[in-house]
């Protein structure tokens, strides 16, 4: 059963990274590379490490992709002020 | 395309290196002598039920200390290279919407309470210090997307950084006087084992870091969003 | 004593309060700052004091428990040392960013106590993953510090930075799993007692993983193109920072992970460091920005210490033994100290381009700073970097490991052609701006000049290998005191430095014999005599007199050399100080730089020549061994041969000469043709008299000797003639006298010797006395071009003089003493058989008739230009000497037994066969006799009676005018048409033409160029773009382990 | 557990792929975030053992028999630690991204390549 879990989880994960890689726009990129951490965090529970998951979850999917957003959304305004 | 060929076969090659990390895999049976003693040994030692806390605030609390260190100079980095005004307009593109800005004020007491419980019993339950400090952390960082007229008070968060990493370092030097090392946590009785005071100065300690990583990660975001 | 956790406690406790301190105050945070680093350096340098005075090693066991549970960190000697001297580079490039603190934002001093706090928890700690924690400390502080400066440039070297570094963890990271999971333990010492579970696949590729992500950290070439870029553009104190600080850190975490390695690593190792280090040194030729070769040259340093080090460890020595350290030690602080004070340097100069240093000039003591990190890289004598290469040759010839030698050696040889091109720029060319100087930025800089003064002092009174170099120490101290005295004007240190010359000779004098007599003579009476003319200058003439009395040093060191560490050590005393002598002419920099390049190239063939002398007389390093030599007697002659004839100034090896003292300024051309030519003759005298005879397959040496030296003759007597600059046809002829002395001592009989060494004196008197002489034409008549001169007899008639005796001195006709040379060379040719190469040399010293008599007719004779009518006769200072010379030919030309006598007993020692028969002052061959008393007297009296005719009987010669001349109606168009010795053997030329092609210099300059293209090819490989620099580390990880593992 | 060993080589190989061919420098800090991830697992993986539990104490797992049930809780320490770092590399990464965007007006790779050879 686990097994069956651990498959799909793990092909969501590496499907969510290609996406990440390949699609255009940053935004999406982005989200889909929160998803892989957050998916990971439930390989970490799987894998009995409740401490992990939780940091993971929190941080690897949570906090960066905010730090990305931001960086993002940093860069996107600066681009409005060029054009503009 | 040619590129892309040359990459994949250098990837593949990658693989073959490593391929006997995979195929000399077998799930542990046996783990190893020194987890054994952690968890054998743990519970006793240092009192804590939380073996990975114990194995983090203690046995190896000096790469935890390095772990907020590493974090607060990644903060100090980010002011660093931000430190010149940039030449973006700071004004808020739309305004939150009204939910947002009214849940988000009733939650953030929530967020916080939680927070600290998590940090203040990470001995006991899962999560700790870095836990704790992130979902404080989320929690300002709701206030700062709900754009509430609340000023945030830079003083509190800059106090709020130095002091709690400073006595982080406090009580680690206070090992060596009062018990067998730097970052010891024996400095305080273990007490009952599973009680919210128990496990020494492990909770200090966690609390500490779950104020320090909260406030540094805060200090990011805020940086990065100034 | 202060327990070393204090300073993570200082630093941490000190950076999470400093920005509320920094509210109060800034200079409070500045205080603190200084204070916290000020006491880094006090808590490892006790450490480091107490535990040299052997105090036992400290282990920290952190959170009380002993290792592996819980993370320890080690204070043993080595981690003292290497903490040490990082907090104290730490402390002084922070005195060097004062300024830069006091402006900058308070992060920019917490970011500088997080880097040395990682760079000591990087040396300190014995936890693998702790080490990781501690690298990201010091990278990510890094990173953030490298924002410093905010340009373009600088941020993009920085995300270069980082992208490697990542990669470069990831592998750290897996490795360290791995291992853990191998081993059951991530403690660095349990890892090594059990290294036995590390055979495993797993264990190995986990191992090396860790190994690979750390040589990446250390720039191994090729995947260190972000490193280079780091280096060109980051602010200098960084950068001193990351290329000694951080490099020295990780060289130190590599060390300590080697007993870990199996010998596949090793060789991994040592392979890669010597790559890098070839690689850097061959790429950075091209190089034109100062950073980025300072850049360049620290990999390639970097590099050499891992090789040294792990060969060492290969070749069976003990990781803690005192010869390990004392070789990659000194090679280490050699980098570190050098590197640090240059880039700093670069800092305060603030150009990007090497010609740009050049301001440099307009601070004596950086100029003097810059001078000593350069020689100190190059690793020339007294530096830390000399003794330490020099024992690294010894030790590696000892255990047969010459492959390595030789690619040292090499890349050696690539770095010192670069950094002595930038000297040279500095030294010589224009400049426009000053640059500002503040106290805070050159003292960190003066500092680490004194302390690599005080180590190479250090180094060089150790008793090295039971050997020491008192024999130095004298005269070095005295070039020291010059060195303090350089504000003194210049007559009074003329006068300090003949006194103690002469003192000194005093001193040595009595210590020598046979033959050492008569260098002694050129060397020390010869060396006094030159220094008179230095009366002729005017000011200070700063950094003249400390070179001049190196160059002595050397030459004195080299006559009472017992070991071929004394002789070595002095060789390049010498040469160092020639060096600086000879760049000083005006336009030198060219000529001083290919004679300092084949110096030193010289020099390293005769390095590797005493590491296999070494090796092969039972680890002997005595000079007298060389006579015991059994082994390789070959290639150990053509070595040292390579080396001393490279001095000499053969054929083939002599394209340095004509501009190195052609160019040179007025009394330096005769000390360094007169004299320093010498000193390759004493070193070829030296190895003859060892090794008699000796072969390379057939070819016997002293044969081939025989050929070059008579091949020497033929052709610097040809290219003589075509010149027509005075002071280059002077040097060409210095080429093709020395082929006489050469082919003499090639002869291998009593009269060859005996003609070579009287040769050599003579050589000397009539060589200065020319220079001198032509020197003060040109200083008068302001140009070198002989058809620019005519006429100067009534101008200066002393000078003549000199001039008319130095050169039938030299060409060897009767009555002079150069007379005896040749006819002993006759004898000794028909006593040898050697019948072509002797005609070869005796139609060589007719050539030499050819140019001699135009230094008499085109520049005394002839039609005074209108230009020198005010010319005066030569200073006084430089006429004494000339005359002093002049007496002496004349004594010698009379009693010539005078000195061949005394070289004649000696000589019997070496070749009982052949003597001079002497008999009341007439010499004896089998062949025939000559008496010089006699010849004199004969020669003298038909002159006298010539001279007597002409003088009565053209009596009434008219005296032709500047315009009895006619041309047909025709002007000259060029001026030079007008003088009737331009171009004078020009219909020569047709006929020899194609001997005195420079096929020589061609040779080289192809050399040159293939060196300098393929460096500039390669080179390319660093395209600037980011992503190219992961392919590059990728490739280098895959390639490094199929290469150690075979897949 | 070998699968997720498997999946996270698998993301350590997409992530290095990434950081190769994508010319945007935020996509290469995506693929570093995704090696970093991947990183996670594998240590963490080593980690388990068959019918590991959480080395917690509580009602489930008593002291004594936490040796023979709970996991090894190194790994998970390393990880913790390992994940922290990796934000702060990553969100380092972000900063100097966006700088360079500043000066240069780019986000592409091959537009920085000022210094050279």
């Amino acid at each position: 059963m686990t097994i069956i879990i651990i498959l799909v989880l793990g092909i969501l994960m590496l499907s969510s990274a290609i996406l990440a890689l390949q699609l255009k726009d940053l935004v999406a990129a982005i989200i889909s590379a929160g998803v892989i951490s957050l998916l990971a965090s439930v390989l970490f529970l799987i894998l009995a490490a409740p401490d992990v998951a939780m940091t993971e979850a929190a941080i690897g999917s949570g906090l960066t992709t905010v730090v990305f957003l931001f960086t993002i959304n940093r860069i996107r305004k600066l681009k409005g002020d060029d054009d503009g | 395309m040619v590129r892309k060929i040359f990459l994949f076969i250098i990837l593949i090659l990658f693989l073959y290196m490593i391929f006997p990390l995979i195929s000399e895999f077998k799930i542990l049976s046996q783990i190893p002598d020194l987890a054994k003693y952690y968890l054998e040994k743990g519970p006793d030692e240092l009192g804590s039920a939380n073996l990975v806390t114990s194995v983090i605030v203690s046995y190896r609390g000096l790469d935890t200390l390095g772990e907020v260190t590493v974090l607060f100079i990644a903060t100090a980095g980010i002011g660093f290279l931000l430190r010149k005004k940039s030449r973006i307009s700071l004004t808020p593109n739309r305004k939150a919407s009204e939910i947002l800005r009214t849940g988000s004020a009733f939650l953030l007491p929530i967020i916080f309470l939680y927070g600290i419980f998590i940090f203040t019993h990470g001995h006991l339950t899962p999560g700790g210090g870095f836990q704790g400090g992130v979902i404080i952390a989320s929690g300002i960082l709701l206030l700062m997307l709900a754009e509430i007229s609340w000023k945030m008070n830079y003083l509190i968060l800059h106090w709020v950084e130095s002091l709690s990493g400073f006595f982080y370092v406090i009580i680690g030097l206070l090992g060596i006087f009062l018990a067998a090392g730097f970052l010891d946590n024996r400095l305080l009785p273990l007490g009952d084992f599973g009680r919210l005071f128990s496990a020494g100065a492990i909770p200090f300690i966690y609390s500490f870091v779950g104020l320090k990583v909260g406030s540094e990660l805060v200090g990011i975001l805020t940086k990065l969003q100034r | 004593m202060v327990d070393p956790i204090y300073i993570f406690v200082i630093v941490l406790g000190l950076a999470f309060l400093l920005s509320l301190f920094d509210k109060l105050s800034r200079n409070l945070s500045l205080f603190l700052f200084f204070l916290a680093l000020a006491s880094f350096v006090y808590i490892s340098g006790s450490w480091f004091i107490s535990l040299l005075s052997g105090k036992e090693e400290l282990i920290i066991f952190t959170a009380g428990f002993k290792p592996p549970v819980s993370i320890n960190l080690k204070m043993g000697l080595i981690e003292a040392f290497f903490t040490s001297l990082t907090n104290f580079l730490g402390l002084l490039s922070a005195i060097y960013l004062f300024r830069k603190f006091r402006a900058e934002a308070v992060y920019s001093l917490i970011l500088y106590l997080m880097i040395i706090m990682g760079i000591n928890g990087l040396i300190m700690t014995r936890d693998l993953f702790n080490l990781f924690v501690f690298l990201e400390i010091t990278s990510i502080a890094t990173y953030s510090m490298i924002g410093i400066s905010s340009d373009l440039k600088s941020l993009t070297a920085g995300f270069k930075y980082m992208i490697a570094g990542g990669i470069a963890s990831v592998f750290l990271l897996i490795g360290t799993i791995y291992l853990y999971r191998s081993s059951g333990t991530l403690n660095i010492d349990s890892m090594i007692s059990s290294v036995g579970l590390l055979t495993t696949k797993t264990g190995i590729i986990a191992l090396f993983l860790v190994i690979i992500a750390i040589m990446i950290e250390l720039k191994p070439f090729p995947a260190n193109g972000w490193a280079l870029d780091v280096y060109q553009s980051v602010n200098s104190g960084v950068v001193a920072i990351i290329a000694s600080g951080i490099s020295a850190a990780m060289l130190f975490v590599l060390f300590k992970l080697t007993p870990l390695m199996n010998e596949n690593l090793l060789t991994a190792v040592a392979g890669i460091g010597l790559a890098t280090f070839f690689f850097s040194n061959l790429l950075a030729l091209k190089q034109e920005n100062p950073k980025r070769l300072l850049g360049y040259s620290s990999i390639g340093q970097i590099g050499l210490i891992m090789t040294v080090y792990v060969v060492l460890i290969k070749a069976g020595f003990i990781r803690d033994s005192q010869i390990v350290w004392l070789i990659s030690g000194g090679l280490f602080l050699n980098h570190f100290l050098a590197k640090a004070g240059l880039f700093w340097l670069a800092g305060i100069i603030k150009k990007e381009k090497l010609s740009d240093w050049a301001s440099l000039r307009t601070s004596p003591i950086l100029l003097f700073a810059f001078g000593t990190f350069i020689f100190a890289l190059i690793g020339l004598p007294p530096f830390p970097g000399f003794f330490a290469k020099w024992q690294l040759v010894m030790t590696l010839a000892a255990k047969g490991m010459i492959f390595w030698i030789v690619i040292i050696l090499l890349g050696s040889f690539l770095e010192a052609i670069y950094l002595l091109r930038w000297l040279g720029k500095v030294l010589k060319r224009e400049f426009q701006e000053k640059f500002a100087i503040h106290f805070s930025r050159i003292l960190p800089i003066i500092i680490f000049m004194l302390l690599i003064l005080v180590l190479g002092a250090y180094y060089s009174t150790l008793i090295f290998a039971g050997n020491n170099l008192n024999i130095l120490y004298l005269p070095m101290l005295f070039v020291f005191l010059l060195f303090i005295l350089d504000f003194l004007p210049v007559w009074i240190k003329n006068t300090l430095t003949i006194a103690a010359t002469a003192c000194y000779s005093y001193l040595i004098f009595p210590q020598l014999a046979g033959y050492k007599n008569i260098f002694g003579v050129i060397f020390l009476i010869g060396g006094v005599l030159l220094l008179i003319p230095g009366y002729i200058k005017k000011g200070k003439r700063m950094g003249f007199y400390p070179f001049v009395a190196m160059m002595y040093a050397g030459l004195a060191g080299l006559l009472i050399s017992k070991t071929t560490l004394q002789l070595f050590t002095s060789w390049e005393i010498m040469t160092l100080g020639s060096y600086i002598l000879i760049i000083r002419g005006k336009k030198s920099e060219p000529h001083a730089l290919s004679y300092m390049l084949f110096s030193v190239g010289g020099a390293f063939a005769m390095l590797l020549g005493f590491g296999l002398l070494f090796s092969v007389n039972g680890n002997s390093l005595a000079l007298d061994s060389l006579a015991n030599v059994s082994q390789a007697v070959g290639t150990i002659y053509l070595l040292l041969g390579l080396g001393f004839l490279t001095k000499m100034a053969s054929i083939g090896l002599h394209i340095w000469l004509p501009g190195a003292h052609g160019e040179a300024e007025t009394d330096v051309s005769p000390m360094v043709s007169a004299i320093l030519l010498k000193a390759g003759m004493f070193g070829m005298i030296i190895l003859m008299s060892a090794i008699h005879s000796a072969k390379i397959g057939f070819v016997s040496l002293p044969y081939s000797l025989g050929w070059l030296g008579a091949i020497t003759v033929f052709l610097g007597n040809l290219m003589a003639i075509y010149q027509e600059d005075a002071k280059r046809l002077l040097a060409y002829s210095s080429v093709g006298n020395l082929g006489y002395v050469l082919f003499g001592l090639a002869l291998m009989t009593h009269l060859g010797w005996l003609t070579s060494i009287t040769y050599a004196l003579n050589h000397f008197l009539f060589k200065a006395l020319l220079f001198l002489a032509i020197g003060g034409v040109v200083m008068r008549v302001k140009t070198k071009n002989m058809y620019e001169m005519g006429g100067l007899i009534k101008k200066m008639p002393l000078s003549f003089i000199s001039v008319l005796i130095g050169i039938i001195a030299l060409s060897g006709v009767p009555p002079l003493s150069g007379f005896a040379g040749k006819w002993m060379i006759y004898n000794v040719v028909l006593e040898k058989g050697w019948y072509f190469q002797g005609l070869v040399v005796i139609i060589g010293g007719l050539i030499a008739f050819l140019y001699c008599f135009r230094l008499i007719y085109a520049v005394f004779l002839g039609q005074l230009k209108d230009n020198h009518r005010q010319v005066k006769e030569a200073p006084i200072a430089l006429l004494i000497p000339q005359y002093i010379m002049i007496f002496a030919i004349m004594l010698f030309s009379v009693y010539p037994g005078f000195i061949l006598q005394p070289v004649g007993d000696f000589l019997k020692e070496l070749f009982p066969q052949g003597a001079l028969i002497w008999n009341e002052g007439s010499a004896f061959t089998q062949f025939g006799y000559w008496n010089g008393g006699l010849i004199f007297m004969i020669t003298g009296g038909i002159f006298a009676i010539f001279f007597l005719l002409l003088f009565f009987l053209n009596r009434k010669a008219q005296k032709v005018k500047q315009f009895n001349i006619v041309y047909a109606a025709e002007r000259p168009s060029r001026p030079e048409l007008t003088h009737v010795g331009y171009n004078f053997f020009a219909h020569y030329k047709k006929a020899l033409g194609s001997l005195s092609q420079p096929y020589v210099t061609k040779f080289w300059d192809t050399m040159s160029d293939l060196f300098h293209s393929s460096g500039d090819f390669v080179r390319r490989l660093y395209t600037g773009n980011g992503q190219t620099y992961i392919l590059h580390i990728l490739l280098f990880v895959l390639a490094v382990y199929y290469i150690t593992f075979g897949g | 557990m070998l699968l997720i060993t498997i999946f996270g080589f698998a993301l350590i190989f997409i992530g290095i792929w990434g950081m190769l061919t994508q010319k945007n420098i935020i996509k290469m800090i995506i693929g570093f975030s995704i090696v970093d991830t991947g990183i996670h697992l594998v240590i963490l993986s080593i980690g388990f053992r068959k019918e590991g539990t959480a080395p917690i104490i509580d009602a489930t797992l008593s002291k004594a028999e936490a040796v023979s049930r709970a996991i090894d809780p190194i790994p998970s320490a390393l990880v913790l630690t390992a994940i922290v770092i990796g934000l702060a590399v990553t969100a380092l990464m972000l900063v100097y991204a966006f700088k360079m965007y500043e000066k240069k007006g780019s986000l592409q790779i091959k537009d920085f390549k000022e210094l050279k050879w």
